[in-house]
């Protein structure tokens, strides 16, 4: 960068590179982004119809055929008692982390980089966690009975096993769904302010945008409440999102399963769930920012070369507690953990097996290293599908795979897919499908958080140099 | 007691109970209000919710066990063991446990009707005038001896009362036969005590008291002749005695149930049997010292071990082991008889019992006792006296054919051409309780009621105190079904005559009571001073028999004259492999009707639901073939197809196949499932006319396709399949 | 699209099928309070327990099974033509018709079960019996009733009520009678 | 509302180092494989079958298995002894901690683990969690005769002491506590207690081969306690501190 050689080009190629340093008027902001939600082809609806086709027949009438039928439409069986209902519920609860994680973390550490699309990836979290939910309920054998696993006061003197990971796991589940959807709804205030604005009288859009904006006008106390709320929001919600995932993890670590009871679950999890919902994150920034209007002003190739390098990082770690896991089981020397080690490397999976280190760290690490790479949109969407596609290995392997070796190898027996391939499929398309309503209704960019960004930054001389400098919000 | 309950009431009771059962967790609108209807006339030791017990007999199979059946409000609820029935002691067998599931069975012929030698069970039904009438005119119109009687296995009141009219009107006695008789190769063991002991019998193998106990090719934990005494036995041999655990060894080319319970199991070549009995006991004699009995004399010890496959350092040890033991006891049975020189097997056996010097001692061998109230020992038929038959029907010498018990269809070989033979008789009359094969290739169907419906008695065949069990209703019988010893009454009541004069009984229980009579007074389990306090007594025990053991010491003299020419049996065919049918543990001839006996385990393979084909994993490699090809089993005879279970103890020149599935009638659980090792089997019998079955050789044939089969066991876990080695 | 649909549904048409798939809804919604709240089977006859009680009959000369196993067990009509045969009304009045035609034509009554428990309750009634309770402390005054009526919900909570009442202080008995497998197996 | 967990059965599984109440002793060196067990188990507990398809993916009901292994190679091949498994009723049992909503609790009363059907929801967690992998689920309506006709028919052997479970519940041996139950409640109705070999479980009863006894395990004169005193006595997966109450007599 500093080597041009003129200033006023090196500042021009800082704002283009830089949304922080190409501000735009307010008023025109807010008109890309209500038209970024107002411009639909026909390809969408297409798209869209074809979606809420497959949730309607994958999800919702393969699930009525198994309620109805028993779970043995399923694949599941002894002993792989747990089959993919469990892969896509921690599968999602993963990709629902990176959401939060971009956002809070990222706003608590003031990275800047974040502004665009902090609201994209909190969507993700709402969403995912949707489907987890879908998952877990799925996987129960008599759904209807669930509200059993709920404490409340009852004439038969009955609670939930409070011993129980599964009851820890649905309360933690379900407090991290309501404060993510409080901490996506919050910084929506605004843009559904803006938006309710900007919507013509009698139309339901202006109903719906009045009542959500909750009379938002912008003074400056709203303002101070709303930063202030944010504020603690991002901080409290992120021991929710650590621990989420560790009590997912604890669903297999206080198990007493060979390859399970493993003390580094907790950590691994999290880490393996930033690792898919980075890669989620960096997909659907790249559909978004190629498919909507204007989008390609705010989300640039330095958000994705930002988010490259968080990727690989995380790869990074979620190598080390990979190979550490593994050599702890391995050096433990259980004759069962041995035989389980044995079988996911040797066994029919196995292919399964190095196909996630493959895409998991080989390929990050890879790309990734390359500034030039990872700045490449269509390029950090593939590797954020491989990696999802190696995550989602990953619980396939901690899954199924390994609970087809237990300590009664009479019984040990191989998982074949049934019906919730299906029901897989229904939840991502259900996932998609959310989002893109969600993309007609709400306000994907931040306006006011990006508008806040670019009115801090600004470029100064010192010298000959050419310097960023923010000032300080608060 | 159940006659009370009218069959209506019934009924109700059983689909009031039916929807009471059937919804469960969930709380449908049907399951909410049921209705309940009481008994008409509530017996008075009875009341709502309490179990009543019977005692029976179980009709699984021949052994005459004895029953306790749990029934509450008029249904069969469940099977327990009669505790004082010295057969069985108060245990069953899984076949005797499954026996509800044939009572309640969805397939059952529910009507009498015209078959008309239909493929499917015919819808015509009649009524059970109707039937009685053409039984009578059947009886009435044919030659006496053109009529033929074709019975099941098992030595019960029916086959009395058959008998007793086939000899009143002039007719051939009644034929009895079961594919578990023709496994058993029970012709061969009586032939052999008549030919040695002077007296066609059952020779009873004290397996209890034995110590060191050698098999040869014996079954006795599986079917063979009482499997639940005979496991009682193997269990009070092996840790009855506190001292000394008892000793096991079984020569058998293919690792059976019963093998794998031993302590050594001895792959030996088929066919060698006797060789290496023989040789044992000049191993025997050698270490005893003194002369050598003839019967051993012959034989060399290095060249029949060389034959059979086994190291003569094995026999020499087991010889030796044999001599220290205090009650050694050999026994004979199983696929060792059924072959072309079984008698010499069977004969060479005892001889070497004889040698042991066990006649008559505990732990040795005895001649067993005649049950009560029977004459003579009657032996089922052995297969030549089946085909001979055949030969009969074949002819023309049979008009009328009444068949009860039994389904020669599926169970004879398919080469000895039954059913066509069957086909050559003008009626043929059947009162099968099930569409069997047989039943349905019958011109009428009279069904008779299930064991559990049913009165009546059975003999024991092998059992140190003679017994006769007793059997009676415990539940008032489920379809329009009638016990054939009524229908036979019934008939010759109508056709009058000599056939009324043979049988002047009112019904079933007025001619088993006629049986009865001769035990009254005598001692016993129980005394009864006349007959109502007998049956009283008979029926709430569930028989009658002697407190003490009755048996009978053979002669060992003449077995230990005789002079054997030590050969190997000849086997049929071309084939490279010995084939080796057996009947299933589980299914036993007649158990694939019942789902939950399909869904048992076998014991050995872990298979389910179908049939499979053992075979050595190192030969089926060298000919490519792997688990769940499957394969065609080519014999002289004819041809079956079975998936391949790769069975490590197997002999690598041996394949094995189990007898019980492969039917095409016989109800939804069995029809169409597996094969019929049966159709391989060819026309080769041994001197005493048992079948051959184990003389064959086959050739195996790829056909390239597979069926997976059902295992209960892990191939992961238990062969380390999917698993690369380390 | 979205808007189309709302501007379609005020339209005349448009609210008739909002209307009836309101209809659709609430019916259904109807449907299911109706399946758990139907009443029972009509009984065979009216009997009047009151009249039967008040002449001094015990409830286990009818119901005999209460003090002996799980089931109290409903009488059989041979059991009310013990007494009935000896009655001259039975053969005239009209209430009685259903006893006279069942008794002369060999059926039997089909009695609807009032005091029911789901199949995975397995209810005893002898150990509470034996416990000192009366009939009445469950199925009511039935000197009151004529047809017999169950004065409560038969549930868990009531059940366990009295189990703990019953155990009082007593620690073991206490376990027993909570213990879930004492009734559910 | 306070809530005493101790009366809710939540601390079954926490602590129970008593020997238990019920127990059972297999000598494997009896066992025949015959199955006895396995079709007396079926018809007492009304347990259905699975037909041949579920039943080879591992979907089979059985609560008491036979199992066997091989060592060796043709010709030195031996097979194990069999042993049969079911539900070792574990005193402190890896099962009941974690279902969410108690349906596998234990019971203190007769100190075996029961599982309530009528609370089961399926998770099916228990069943992971079981080291001896001996609980089974129903993964279709078995026993329903809307999908399989037959039942109507065989539905009259139906035990009615046993409750006839439906699709999406998890169940497992019980130690027969119906038996339990009425052989107690026979025993208070006469003013003594239960005697040792009064009653015995479904499958101890069947067995041919009297591999199977059944009794109280903490009266150490009664039948079952003595044999568990045998050298030969052993529990199955022992270091992971389960607690078995069923011991296994070795060969030998």
């Amino acid at each position: 960068m500093a080597d041009h050689k003129h200033h006023t080009s090196h500042e021009e190629h800082l704002r283009e590179q830089h949304l922080m340093l190409d501000p735009m008027p307010r008023g025109k902001m807010n008109e890309m982004v209500m038209e970024s939600m107002h411009t639909t082809s026909w390809k969408f609806w297409l798209v869209f119809g074809l979606l809420a086709a497959l949730v309607a027949y994958a999800l919702f009438y393969k699930w009525g055929v198994m309620i109805l039928e028993g779970l043995g439409v399923a694949g599941v069986n002894r002993p792989s008692y747990w089959g993919i209902f469990l892969v896509n519920t921690v599968f999602w609860i993963g990709i629902s982390h990176a959401g939060t994680f971009i956002s809070a973390i990222l706003r608590v550490f003031k990275a800047e980089f974040r502004r665009p699309f902090t609201r994209a990836a909190e969507l993700m979290t709402t969403f995912g966690l949707i489907q987890a939910g879908f998952s877990i309920f799925m996987h129960m054998g008599r759904v209807w009975l669930s509200y059993w696993l709920m404490p409340y006061p009852n004439q038969r003197q009955l609670w939930p096993n409070f011993h129980s990971p599964l009851s820890w796991d649905l309360l933690a589940i379900t407090t991290y769904l309501l404060s993510s959807t409080m901490y996506l709804f919050l910084p929506l205030i605004p843009d559904l302010a803006m938006a309710r604005d900007r919507t013509p009288d009698g139309t339901w859009q202006k109903v719906f945008y009045r009542i959500l904006a909750l009379g938002f006008r912008g003074t400056e106390g709203e303002w101070t409440h709303l930063r202030n709320a944010l504020n603690i929001f991002a901080f409290a919600i992120i021991p929710v999102m650590f621990s989420v995932h560790t009590i997912v993890s604890w669903d297999f670590a206080m198990a007493t399963r060979p390859g399970w009871n493993s003390t580094i679950f907790g950590p691994y999890f999290v880490v393996g769930a930033l690792h898919s919902g980075m890669g989620a994150v960096v997909m659907v920034l790249a559909v978004v920012r190629g498919t909507m209007k204007h989008m390609k002003y705010f989300i640039r190739p330095e958000h994705f070369e930002a988010i490259g390098k968080l990727m690989l990082i995380i790869s990074m770690a979620w190598g080390y507690f990979f190979f550490n896991d593994y050599i702890v089981q391995w050096y433990g020397g259980d004759k069962w953990t041995k035989e389980l080690l044995h079988w996911h490397e040797a066994g029919p999976m196995g292919w399964m097996w190095f196909g996630m280190l493959i895409c998991n760290v080989a390929i990050p690490w890879a790309i990734l290293w390359n500034k030039k790479w990872r700045s490449t949109p269509w390029l950090l969407f593939l590797v954020g599908m491989l990696i999802n596609v190696g995550m989602w290995f990953e619980r396939y392997i901690i899954v199924p795979i390994s609970l087809t070796i237990n300590r009664m190898p009479f019984t040990w027996r191989l998982y074949q897919p049934g019906i919730e391939v299906w029901l897989g499929i229904g939840t991502l398309a259900f996932f998609i499908l959310l989002y893109m309503a969600a993309s007609r209704l709400i306000p994907l960019i931040p306006v006011w958080e990006v508008q806040e960004g670019q009115m801090a930054h600004s470029l100064k001389k010192y010298g000959r140099e050419t310097v960023v400098a923010v000032s300080d919000l608060e | 007691m159940s006659k009370q309950i009218s069959r209506r009431d019934f009924l109700k009771l059983a689909t009031a109970g039916a929807a009471t059962t059937a919804v469960l967790t969930g709380c449908g609108p049907t399951s909410r209000f049921v209705s309940r209807e009481p008994y008409l006339k509530m017996p008075e030791y009875t009341y709502n919710g309490m179990s009543t017990y019977y005692a029976t007999t179980c009709r699984e199979c021949a052994a005459a066990c004895g029953l306790v059946v749990r029934t509450m409000q008029g249904r069969a609820i469940k099977v327990e063991g009669n505790a004082n029935n010295p057969v069985n002691l108060g245990k069953t067998c899984a076949r005797g446990q499954a026996t509800l599931q044939g009572l309640y069975n969805p397939d059952r012929v529910e009507n009498p009707v015209k078959q008309a030698r239909g493929a499917q069970l015919s819808q015509e039904t009649l009524d059970w005038n109707a039937a009685i009438q053409i039984v009578s005119d059947a009886l009435k119109n044919t030659k006496p001896s053109e009529i033929a009687f074709l019975m099941g296995m098992a030595p019960d009141h029916l086959f009395d009362l058959v008998s007793d009219l086939a000899k009143a009107i002039g007719a051939p006695a009644p034929i009895r036969f079961g594919a578990l008789g023709m496994f058993e190769a029970r012709a061969t063991l009586s032939k052999a005590a008549e030919d040695l002991f002077g007296k066609a019998s059952m020779p009873f193998f004290d397996l209890e008291n034995a110590d060191v106990v050698i098999s040869f090719g014996s079954n006795f934990l599986e079917t063979w002749l009482s499997p639940v005494a005979l496991t009682r036995g193997f269990a009070k041999m092996r840790r009855g005695n506190p001292e000394r655990r008892g000793y096991f060894v079984q020569f058998e080319a293919r690792m059976s149930q019963t093998a794998s319970k031993a302590d050594e199991w001895i792959p030996l070549r088929p066919g060698t049997e006797s060789l290496v009995a023989l040789a044992l006991g000049r191993l025997i004699a050698e270490a005893k010292g003194g002369s050598l009995p003839p019967a051993f004399a012959s034989v060399d010890p290095l060249t029949a071990a060389a034959d059979a496959g086994v190291q003569l350092e094995v026999l020499e040890r087991l010889a030796q082991a044999l001599v220290k033991a205090n009650r050694p006891l050999v026994i004979p049975g199983g696929a060792a008889l059924g072959q072309s020189n079984g008698l010499a097997v069977a004969e060479s056996v005892l001889a070497l019992n004889a040698l042991l010097g066990n006649f008559g001692l505990p732990g040795g061998v005895f001649i067993s006792p005649l049950a009560p109230a029977q004459d003579a020992y009657h032996r089922p038929a052995s297969a030549k006296e089946m085909t001979d038959f055949i030969a009969k029907m074949k002819n023309g010498g049979v008009k009328v054919l009444f068949v009860h018990g039994v389904n020669p269809v599926f169970e004879l070989p398919k080469h000895l051409g039954f059913a066509e033979a069957l086909a050559a008789v003008p009626q043929v009359i059947s009162f099968a309780t099930f569409p069997d094969e047989t039943a349905l290739a019958s011109d009428y169907i009279f069904p008779d009621h299930h064991g559990l419906e049913s009165w009546g008695y059975q003999r024991a065949v092998v059992s140190a105190k003679p017994v006769l069990s007793g059997a009676q209703p415990v539940v008032t019988p489920y379809f329009n079904t009638r016990a054939t010893a009524d229908v036979f009454l019934a008939a010759a009541a109508l056709a009058g005559g000599k056939f009324a004069e043979a049988l002047p009984f009112a019904d079933e229980v007025a001619f088993i009571q006629s049986k009865l009579t001769q035990l009254v007074g005598e001692e016993g389990f129980f005394t009864a001073p006349e007959i109502n306090s007998f049956t009283a007594y008979f029926q709430q025990y569930g028989g009658w028999w002697t407190s003490d053991p009755a048996l009978a010491t053979p002669s060992a003299a003449n077995a230990i004259a005789k002079r054997f020419t030590p050969a190997a049996a000849e086997f049929a065919g071309e084939g490279e492999f010995f084939f080796l049918p057996f009947v299933s543990p589980t299914l036993g001839e007649a158990g694939a009707n019942k789902p939950w006996l399909q869904e048992l385990a076998d014991p050995t393979t872990t298979v389910m639901w179908n049939t499979w084909v053992e075979m050595n994993p190192v030969t089926a490699h060298e000919l490519g073939i792997e688990n769940d090809d499957i394969v065609e089993i080519v014999s002289e005879a004819g041809s079956v197809e079975a998936p391949v279970y790769l069975y490590p103890a197997i002999r690598p020149d041996v394949i094995a196949m189990p007898f019980g599935q492969g039917h095409t009638a016989y109800g939804r659980f069995a029809s169409g499932r597996g094969a019929n090792p049966a159709d391989v089997l060819g026309s080769h019998f041994n001197e005493a006319g048992d079948l051959a079955f184990a003389g064959m050789k086959v050739a195996v044939k790829k056909t390239g396709k597979t069926k997976v089969l059902s295992r209960l066991e892990s191939r992961i876990g238990v062969y380390g399949e999917g698993l690369e080695k380390e | 699209m979205i808007k189309r649909f709302f501007v379609w549904a005020i339209s005349p048409m448009g609210r008739i099928a909002v209307v009836i798939a309101g209809m659709f809804v609430f019916s259904l919604a109807a449907f299911g309070i109706y399946q758990t709240q139907q009443n029972p089977n009509p009984q065979p006859i009216q009997f009047p327990h009151n009249l039967h009680v008040g002449l001094g009959i015990q409830c286990l000369y009818c119901h005999p099974g209460a003090s002996k196993g799980p089931s109290a067990g409903l009488p059989t009509i041979s059991k009310c033509w013990g007494c009935h045969q000896q009655i001259a009304k039975t053969q005239t009045s009209p209430k009685l018709k259903p006893m006279l035609d069942a008794m002369n034509n060999g059926t039997n009554f089909v009695w609807a079960p009032v005091a029911k428990v789901p199949e995975f309750v397995h209810f005893n009634h002898r150990p509470h019996i034996a416990a000192g309770l009366n009939c009445e402390n469950c199925h009511g005054d039935m000197t009151k009733v004529t047809i017999a009526e169950n004065p409560q919900v038969m549930n868990m909570g009531w059940c366990l009520n009295c189990h703990r009442e019953r155990a009082g202080d007593d620690e073991a008995k206490l376990i027993k009678l909570t213990d879930c497998g004492t009734c559910h197996y | 509302m306070t809530v005493d967990l101790n009366k809710l059965h939540a601390v079954g599984a926490i602590a129970e180092e008593a020997e238990g109440k019920w127990g059972m002793v297999i000598d494997m060196d009896l066992c025949t494989g015959c199955q006895a067990c396995v079709a007396a188990c079926a018809m007492e507990n009304n347990i259905p079958y699975v037909e041949e398809v579920d039943a080879g993916y591992g979907r089979s009901m059985h609560w008491i298995r036979t199992e066997r292994f091989w060592e060796g190679e043709y010709p030195e091949v031996k097979m194990s002894a069999y042993q049969p498994m079911l539900c070792q009723q574990c005193g402190k049992a890896p099962c009941e901690p974690v279902c969410p909503a108690f349906a596998t609790v234990h019971s203190q009363a007769e100190q075996i683990n029961l599982q309530v059907y009528n609370r089961c929801v399926g998770t099916r967690y228990c069943a992971n969690n079981c080291p001896y992998q001996v609980r089974s689920f129903n993964w279709r309506d078995y026993q329903d005769s809307r999908v399989r006709p037959e039942i109507t028919i065989l539905a009259n052997q139906f035990n009615p002491d046993v409750t006839v479970r439906r699709r999406g519940v998890m169940e497992k041996c019980t130690f027969c506590i119906q038996r339990i139950h009425k052989a107690q409640d026979k025993a208070k109705s006469e003013g003594r207690e239960v005697e040792d070999g009064e009653f015995t479980t479904a499958c101890a009863q069947a067995c041919p081969a009297n591999a199977i006894t059944f009794g109280r395990i903490d009266h150490p004169e009664s039948l079952v306690a003595q044999l568990a005193r045998s050298p030969r006595a052993e529990h199955h997966l022992e270091e992971l501190g389960t607690l078995p109450r069923v011991t296994y007599l070795k060969e030998g």
